[in-house]
């Protein structure tokens, strides 16, 4: 019966607001699917063995299906093979795993979508000068590939943009502020500065307002305060995921495998630029979240 | 048999040529030496920079760091009435995080105007405070423990009382001035120092009067000195290791305000690791974890080393992995020359 | 007679594994000086803690007053007037003397929100006028010697203006002078009818100050005699349970060859141009007040402290010393005069501290010990001290602190030193106990051991001296042989200050 | 006088009846009893899990227990021996990590045989260890600050090795044994009882004996107790804590072992905050930060209490919020628990 159905998620984290825009498009999915879900990941994304314990304990508790955002691509292989011995259908979300097991991996394509985010930079400071960029970690995969695709995009296509700086906040709002002023003060010509989660822009937000520049802020994800720049011109615009359609897709995609339907190799769940212009659009409104 | 000099500042009727020359004693004799010496390694350190980037030494990067200095500070000066005790705690990186969770749940949630909100982060500080004290002395449960156990309920509550996500003070559009504006620009435009950099200063008075001059900061360092010798001389000790982790507790509830009103919201997830820094600044500025000495300009200096090492390092555009290694080294080396300032003194 | 101020009946104290206290009685008079005396562990130390609310009693009565109280804790008996002085120093070492007199009871201003440090200081400098004592109250604690701390601990308990004042051995530190002075303020709160209970295994200062002695053994109340009526060969019979010589105790033999020799020794402002020889067989007297840099030349020597300047031969080799385990390894032992700072690990059993020195003595492969051989050490020392311990394996902070003292001993004789410190020996040591180290170190010297004894007793150094060596200020100011050697020709030497000294030839 | 049970152990010549007698106190004692009430804390959170949800009490889960408590386990022996010397080591943590790198560094980047990567994780971990109590006590530096200093080092120095990647051990297929597999396993198919736990077993032992029967383990108990008196005593206290800091530091390298091989790569950002966790099992375990007493045996406990409660609050899906509260509460009623123990005993 579909209400005794249980599907643990154990996602990569919990505590930032996008895990929990996630968390919140599975509970919405689950509500219509008379599912029950649980949702957690471990404090950061470095702690890949603390992720393999909440793995192994969602597997003890015996569930219907699972849900997976991987910290790491390899290191969960062994409990997903138990997983799959045990017939417990896997869902990979956000980030996926080195392996067939899981049935489907709903996921955006982050380095794609930092590329975006470079030639939108590009555009708006008239495809020259200094950039620098605040990412919230240097080791975590969605740190890793928002970083590159940016950098990627510009040294491709943008020869003519010079990033003078790339350095980590560990998306903590202060220390990104900090960093950001930091950035500013030793390279005075910067005209745009692109953060690259909810935590860095914010920071990257402050920091410019507080050393009174004005130059291009490109940020990631959304949240009130994003919104709220963009709508007042602080901020030119940002990328978001779609995070809800993330959660939801992991939950529909469970409950289809239970079914036994055909799932595609990878949803992709999409992500968007948005400014000033299209923010009010009823597509952008539905995956931004406060 | 004491020095001569000293035993004449007790006698009352001073002449004036005494009183010149006991400031001209107080001011470039061995003591004041001494003390200007723990200046060193900030000194070195500014120089260092200085030389290494001409965007170091600017007004506005100088006012960067003030700023910088705020909240890491203050919740230094918090954690060194604890250290002074012999004790410990863990606890106030969270702590801060919670007391502005609490103020963005009385000023957005409940819409109450803003002195509630400060009046309200305040005293969850000073309440938890009193909490940890109180497990500490009643419990008997080591300091470290104590605070460590705190520093998770705290985190935990933080998230359960905000929902998980942060709240912005949209009901108190001025709740930002208060570390952001700066009242002495407006009367100096020349000196835009910003208010989080005021209040630190007048926290740290506060500190040093607490400290210095009054019977709470005496217990604060007899208690660390000789905690039993306290107990014996019938002096209730319990009851002051709880004011004094409640002080404690309440200054980490100005660094909520300042941090909450710094980036604008009260962040439930942040905070945690804030407490080593702290530590470290306690530390660095010669305080002894051992307890019984420490004074608030060493830790004002120790925060003010930290500040200046990382915006230092951005600076410079030293790569992160390595500013990592440098700030250990340098924190090793500043505690080590601490050292040696008090040993050769 | 007026009633009582104390009166207990009956008291018992058990710890774990320790009867400290059994059916005890004891009574003090308002105006009285009582002595309290005993063998190190007698109990003495406890029944005053009890008294004084530290601890609190397992049954029996104490009536305080005609009134029947169980102080709940030190706070209670102090605002009921019982004041202490606890035998371990209790002070908060970084404050001042001023701070550390008046601790919770600061004298405010400003409607009692800030610190009248001023005031405080001028209190303080009255009461330590009041006893003579010429201690700055602004200098920190920590830095006093051991002497001046414990006149600060005497000056505090005295500002209580307490109707019963405990002294639990308050002059083990204190040299004649300071002793004399403490008489001096005892005599008076006498006469204001303050009840003093007093502790001290100096027997000589019994006749001087109290009127009563009360004896306790093994936790047991043996009498209660009036001091001036009773000879004190009586009282250390109900002490010990036997009578003691006071006889000079003499070597075998005459002392062998030189062991030790110091050349110029320069060390800080207390070891200055030491020079002095120390002979196999010998045991060598250090006499002098405290302060005069004893402690400092055997710490120097020992490579405890900065290295000194210098020359040090050991069986006329030249040796250098630059921390304690060289020492060690040269055949030098010290030990502290200051045995819970320096001497014990007072957390850890007296066993393991028996051998903390000879460890390696105890390894099997190097690296496992032999706890059955560690064991048996500790044994033989219990039973060659007559250490009272219920076990070996007893934490070593559990036992009385004359006890304790054997177990710094029994560290060193493990050791098996050739050179060997004695600094204050016998400090806080009960005077059986007392003699049997005497004879002790006699047999140490008798085996060919070179021992210096640092002593503050004159009294003792002159009984157990083959030289004795007179230091004031740093420096060796003279040396004498036993025969030479009076308690007043060594007070002159020892303050022969350097003032004074000018024209005149050590 | 003394209690003549105790006294007899000293004699020589014990007839049977009296070995029996000895046996019979040590097994059914009160210092047995009392070695058994520090389960209860532990055996109290299991009855309960097992009550609260059918999944908690089952083999599986009890595997994943074992598994998920080797690292930690591991980690709070490294830590125990430094706090019985009244130190502590901050560093634990990220000198795991670093010691992963190091064994990637050699199986991965220069392909060399895998005892090779064993012998350089432990050897990278007790140089490491080396240069702390180096610092601790040549520089005078405190234990805390400098571990702190050397965390942040050694976290730089992680990333920097690696190239801030995960390195995986592409070049030994059987990396993952050391901990997944189960030796035991193969041999009694019902106790699929992974290596990662032996391992932990097998280190545990070890300590124990070093810390009970050797002179290492005797020096650690007394410079906790009193460093100065050691050092007077004649003891070279200065290498003997090097030693200990330096064998902590090999501790934390078998912990690296584990760490890499149950995850099948060496994180470089991980590592910080299990410092805590460590220090948090060996304090419930009831050693004393204050130094001098300890077991290996309360540290084991304390492990397994911290991840049987981690483990337990998951399977009951308690939201994660409330599982930090949670656990804040139990570390300190732990400690609590344990403290009225010893009080009573
Ligand atoms: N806290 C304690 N726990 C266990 N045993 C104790 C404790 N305090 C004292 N004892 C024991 O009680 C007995 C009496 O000790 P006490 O300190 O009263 O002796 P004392 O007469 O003062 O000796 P001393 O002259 O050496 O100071 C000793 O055997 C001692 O070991
Ligand atoms: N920690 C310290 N800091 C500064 N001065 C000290 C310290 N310890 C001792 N002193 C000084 O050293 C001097 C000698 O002290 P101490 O009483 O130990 O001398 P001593 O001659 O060895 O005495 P004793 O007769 O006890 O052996 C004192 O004048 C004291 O002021
Ligand atoms: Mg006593
Ligand atoms: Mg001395």
């Amino acid at each position: 019966r579909a209400e005794d159905t249980y599907i643990p998620l154990v996602s990569k984290g919990f505590q930032h607001q996008f895990w929990q825009a996630v968390k919140l498009g599975a509970e919405q999915a689950a509500k219509a699917a008379n599912v029950k879900i649980t949702f957690e990941g471990p404090e950061t994304e470095a702690m890949v063995d603390k992720q393999i314990d909440m793995l192994s304990a969602a597997l003890a508790k015996k569930p219907q299906a699972i849900g997976f955002a991987a910290l790491d691509s390899k290191a969960a292989i062994p409990l997903l093979k138990k997983a799959q011995a045990a017939k417990i259908p896997v869902i990979a979300f956000d980030s996926g795993v080195d392996s067939d097991i899981p049935l489907t991996t709903c996921t955006t394509d982050n380095l794609a979508a930092a590329g975006l985010a470079a030639d939108k930079m590009a555009g708006l400071i008239g495809d020259a000068g200094e950039v620098a960029v605040v990412v919230h970690d240097q080791t975590s995969r969605t740190g890793i590939d928002r970083r590159d695709g940016f950098l990627k995009q510009m040294k491709d296509k943008h020869p003519n943009i010079k990033i003078v700086s790339v350095q980590y906040g560990g998306g903590d709002q202060l220390k990104s502020t900090e960093i950001t002023k930091s950035i500013l003060q030793a390279n005075p010509n910067v005209k745009g500065i692109f953060g690259a989660n909810e935590g860095s822009a914010i920071g990257v937000l402050n920091g410019v307002k507080e050393m009174k520049k004005k130059i291009v802020v490109i940020g990631y994800d959304s949240g009130k305060q994003q919104k709220a720049a963009i709508l007042s011109g602080e901020m030119a615009g940002a990328i978001t995921q779609n995070p809800i359609g993330i959660g939801s897709c992991t939950v529909d995609s469970a409950v289809k495998a239970l079914k036994g339907e055909k799932l595609p190799k990878i949803t992709d769940t999409g992500f968007y630029w948005y400014d000033k212009s299209n923010i009010g659009d009823a597509k952008i409104a539905a995956v931004l979240y406060d | 048999m004491s020095d001569p000099a000293l035993v004449k500042d007790d006698k009352d009727g001073m002449t004036t040529g005494d009183a010149v020359a006991a400031l001209r004693r107080r001011l470039l004799g061995p003591a004041a030496l001494q003390k200007l010496l723990a200046f060193a390694s900030l000194v070195l350190l500014m120089i260092y920079f200085s030389f290494a980037s001409p965007a170091f030494m600017q007004t506005d990067n100088m006012i960067n760091i003030l700023q910088a200095t705020a909240v890491n500070g203050v919740l230094a000066i918090a954690s060194t009435f604890v250290i002074i005790t012999a004790g410990i705690d863990l606890s106030v990186g969270t702590l801060m995080t919670f007391c502005a969770v609490m103020a963005g749940v009385f000023l957005t949630y409940w819409e109450l105007p803003m002195w509630t909100g400060i009046v309200a982060a305040i005293a969850t500080g000073a309440l938890s405070g009193v909490v940890s004290g109180t497990v500490i002395t009643k419990m008997k449960v080591p300091p470290f423990i104590a605070t460590l156990g705190m520093m998770l309920v705290l985190k935990g509550l933080a998230l359960v009382v905000s929902g998980s996500k942060p709240i912005y003070f949209t009901n108190t559009e001025n709740f930002s001035m208060i570390s952001q504006d700066s009242l002495l620009g407006a009367i100096v435009p020349d000196l835009p120092i910003p208010n989080a950099a005021l209040i630190l200063i007048v926290m740290a008075v506060f500190a040093s009067i607490v400290l210095n001059r009054t019977a709470l900061g005496r217990y604060t360092f007899a208690i660390g000195s000789n905690e039993e010798a306290v107990r014996l001389s019938g002096v209730n000790v319990d009851r002051w290791k709880i004011i004094i982790y409640g002080l404690g507790g309440a200054i980490c509830g100005v660094a909520g305000l300042l941090i909450a009103s710094r980036i604008n919201s009260a962040q439930p997830a942040l905070g945690q690791g804030y407490e080593l820094d702290a530590i470290a600044a306690v530390v660095i500025g010669g305080t002894s974890l051992s307890g019984g000495t420490g004074t608030i300009l060493g830790t004002i200096i120790g925060a003010f080393i930290m500040s200046v090492l990382t915006n230092g390092l951005r600076i410079l555009s030293v790569a992160q992995e390595w500013q990592f290694v440098v700030t250990g080294i340098i924190i090793i080396l500043a505690v080590y020359a601490d050292m040696l300032r008090r040993k050769r003194a | 007679m007026s009633a009582p101020l104390i009166a207990v009946h009956g008291l018992c104290k058990s710890f774990p594994g320790v009867r400290a206290l059994h059916n005890i009685r004891f009574e003090l008079l308002a105006g009285e000086v009582h002595a309290v005396m005993g063998e190190n562990g007698a109990g003495k130390s406890t029944l005053m803690k009890i008294l004084a609310g530290v601890y609190r009693k397992d049954s029996g009565e104490i009536l305080y007053d005609g009134a029947s109280v169980d102080f709940p804790g030190p706070r209670e008996a102090q605002a009921a007037g019982i004041g202490i002085i606890h035998q371990e120093l209790q002070l908060m070492n970084h404050l001042t003397v001023a701070q550390n007199i008046f601790i919770g009871r600061e004298p405010m201003k400003a409607f009692g929100l800030l610190l009248d440090e001023d005031r405080l200081n001028r209190q303080a400098a009255e009461l330590l006028g009041q006893l003579n004592l010429s201690i700055d109250p602004r200098t920190t604690v920590g830095g006093l010697t051991v002497a001046k701390q414990q006149m600060v601990e005497i000056a505090k308990a005295l500002s209580f203006n307490s109707r019963v004042l405990i002294m639990d051995e308050p002059t083990a530190a204190l040299n004649d002078r300071e002793i004399a002075e403490l008489f001096k303020m005892i005599r008076a709160l006498k006469a204001r009818g303050v009840g003093i209970v007093y502790i001290s295994h100096k027997m000589d200062e019994l006749k001087q100050i109290s009127d009563r002695v009360t004896v306790l053994r093994d936790g047991e109340y043996v009498a209660t005699v009036p001091t001036a009526t009773t000879p004190i060969e009586t009282i250390i019979g109900m002490m010990v349970g036997r009578s003691l010589s006071d006889a000079r105790i003499v070597g075998e033999a005459p002392p062998g060859e030189i062991a030790l020799e110091v050349r110029g020794l320069n060390c800080g402002p207390l070891v200055r141009d030491i020079s002095f020889t120390l002979r196999k067989g010998e045991i060598l007297g250090f006499a002098g007040l405290m302060g005069a840099g004893r402690t400092e030349v055997a710490r120097a020597i020992f490579g405890a402290d900065a290295v000194p300047s210098g020359e040090i031969r050991v069986n006329d080799r030249r040796v250098t010393i630059r921390t304690p385990a060289h020492a060690v390894a040269q055949g030098i032992g010290y030990l502290s005069e200051d045995r819970k700072r320096f001497g014990l690990a007072t957390g850890m059993d007296v066993e393991s501290n028996v051998v903390m020195s000879n460890l390696a003595n105890y390894l099997a492969l190097k690296v496992m010990l032999r706890k059955r051989a560690i064991r048996d050490t500790a044994g033989r020392f219990i039973r060659m001290l007559n250490i009272r311990t219920p076990s070996a394996a007893q934490e070593v902070r559990l036992l009385s602190g004359g006890n304790q003292q054997k177990i710094v001993i029994a560290k060193w004789l493990d050791r098996d030193c050739d050179i060997l410190f004695f600094d204050e020996p016998t400090r806080g040591i009960d005077i059986g106990a007392k003699n049997e180290i005497y004879r002790l170190l006699r047999a140490l010297a008798d085996q060919g051991k070179a021992i210096v004894m640092i002593s503050s007793e004159l009294p003792e150094v002159i009984r157990m001296s083959d030289r004795i060596v007179v230091m004031c200020e740093g420096r060796i100011t003279g040396e004498l042989s036993p025969d030479e050697a009076t308690q007043e020709r060594i007070m002159q030497l020892a303050t022969q200050r350097e003032t004074m000294k000018a024209g005149t030839t050590a």
